[in-house]
């Protein structure tokens, strides 16, 4: 089953749990706001439509690569407080490598291919967040 | 055509969308990019650089060189940062 | 934050998470009793004290390898049903690379260094799970 | 010294534990086991394969050659099956 869903909404991780537990392996990664440099408000911006089309082709590819029974992918838009949930990303599998290894591919693909655009407010003053190499690098391994 | 700008794009334009119908000569996303920076004071502080931009054309992510011609969508946008 | 907890009752994701969540990014693997093969019941023996020891040893190492903020292993003992989850393993670090590599590691390394054995019933008849050399390669690979 | 027996060694034996004086002789885990074989016919039905037991030394894992002068506690049991 592909769950794919941009929303305003909280993560609510029991519940994306109990949708992803469809065989032997569950593999998950959760994004946080980081609490830890000043960050006060967080808000998150995409392109209503292609986010969905994106998030989507993302999960059919690692379900097709990887044989995976469950791909999930639950991302936030709008404003957010440090230490919320921004993105979840779920994979399952009957193989414990695969769904690991799905995983992986789903965080790293889902930071460069997918229309989100990240901006912070820190002391007060606002700003948009710089997109970073090591993400195109990340991405990159699995192409 | 529609356009659809996207973070600092869109804040340094002051707008969220707007229709264009360019000339032929206008064959790539990146003549679009560079036809469009006359248009106003916030176009042209947008796509100074086209080195920090980033396109879609219907909905497809794709390099600036690909050519617009027939299409319905263009959206014009920074670097992503979701995740 | 170590957290380590081998315990006949069932797992809480939404409570681990909570516990888990002390950066940016969550790491997860979740192992469930698998549905698919006719078993009835899986049950857990273990080694008291040896297992916990064993299971802090691997978190420990995780955490300074990976400067991991926290790092959970929580796994059932006793008699389990299909569906159920087994075994969870949950990192926590500030870059998203970290947290998954750890997650991967502790959990092929806890397949082969913590002492637990399988036994299921299968069609009314019990037997004890046999030891698989996947699992040995996929431990090797970490050290 | 007390022996700990799990899984399937445990239920050929019909114990999880009990408290042996092996003599001088017995210097590793390996020798161990032999010397406990004879004592029933679980402990031989358990004992038949060394190839398929492992070790725990003073609760850590150790290969079956590892020597057991002055342990307190060697657990016997198959290949561990947990996560």
């Amino acid at each position: 089953m592909i769950r794919v869903i941009v929303s305003r909404d909280a993560i609510d991780i029991a519940d994306e749990f109990t949708q992803l537990e469809q065989g032997g392996a569950v593999a998950t990664f959760t994004g946080l706001v980081r609490a830890d440099d000043g960050v006060a408000t967080l808000e998150l911006e995409h392109y209503p439509g292609a986010t969905e089309a994106a998030l989507t082709r993302l999960a059919e590819e690692a379900r097709a690569r990887w044989s995976l029974t469950a791909a999930t992918i639950v991302h936030r838009v709008g404003p957010m407080a440090p230490g919320e949930r921004i993105v979840f990303v779920g994979t399952c599998s009957a193989h414990r490598a695969a769904a690991l290894e799905a995983c992986a591919f789903l965080i790293d693909r889902l930071k460069t291919d997918a229309p989100f655009w990240k901006r912070e407010t820190v002391d007060g003053a606002s700003r948009w967040v710089e997109a970073r190499a090591t993400d195109d690098h990340a991405a990159a391994r699995w192409s | 055509m529609k356009l659809l700008y996207f973070a600092w794009v869109r804040e340094r334009i002051g707008l969220a969308e707007e229709d264009v119908t360019p000339p032929a000569t206008v064959a790539t996303v990146a003549d679009l990019v560079a036809w469009l920076a006359p248009r106003s004071p916030g176009h042209a502080a947008a796509f100074t650089d086209p080195a920090r931009l980033r396109a879609a054309v219907d909905q497809a992510f794709v390099p600036l060189e690909t050519p617009i011609a027939g299409v319905r969508e263009v959206a014009i946008f920074p670097p992503v940062t979701g995740g």
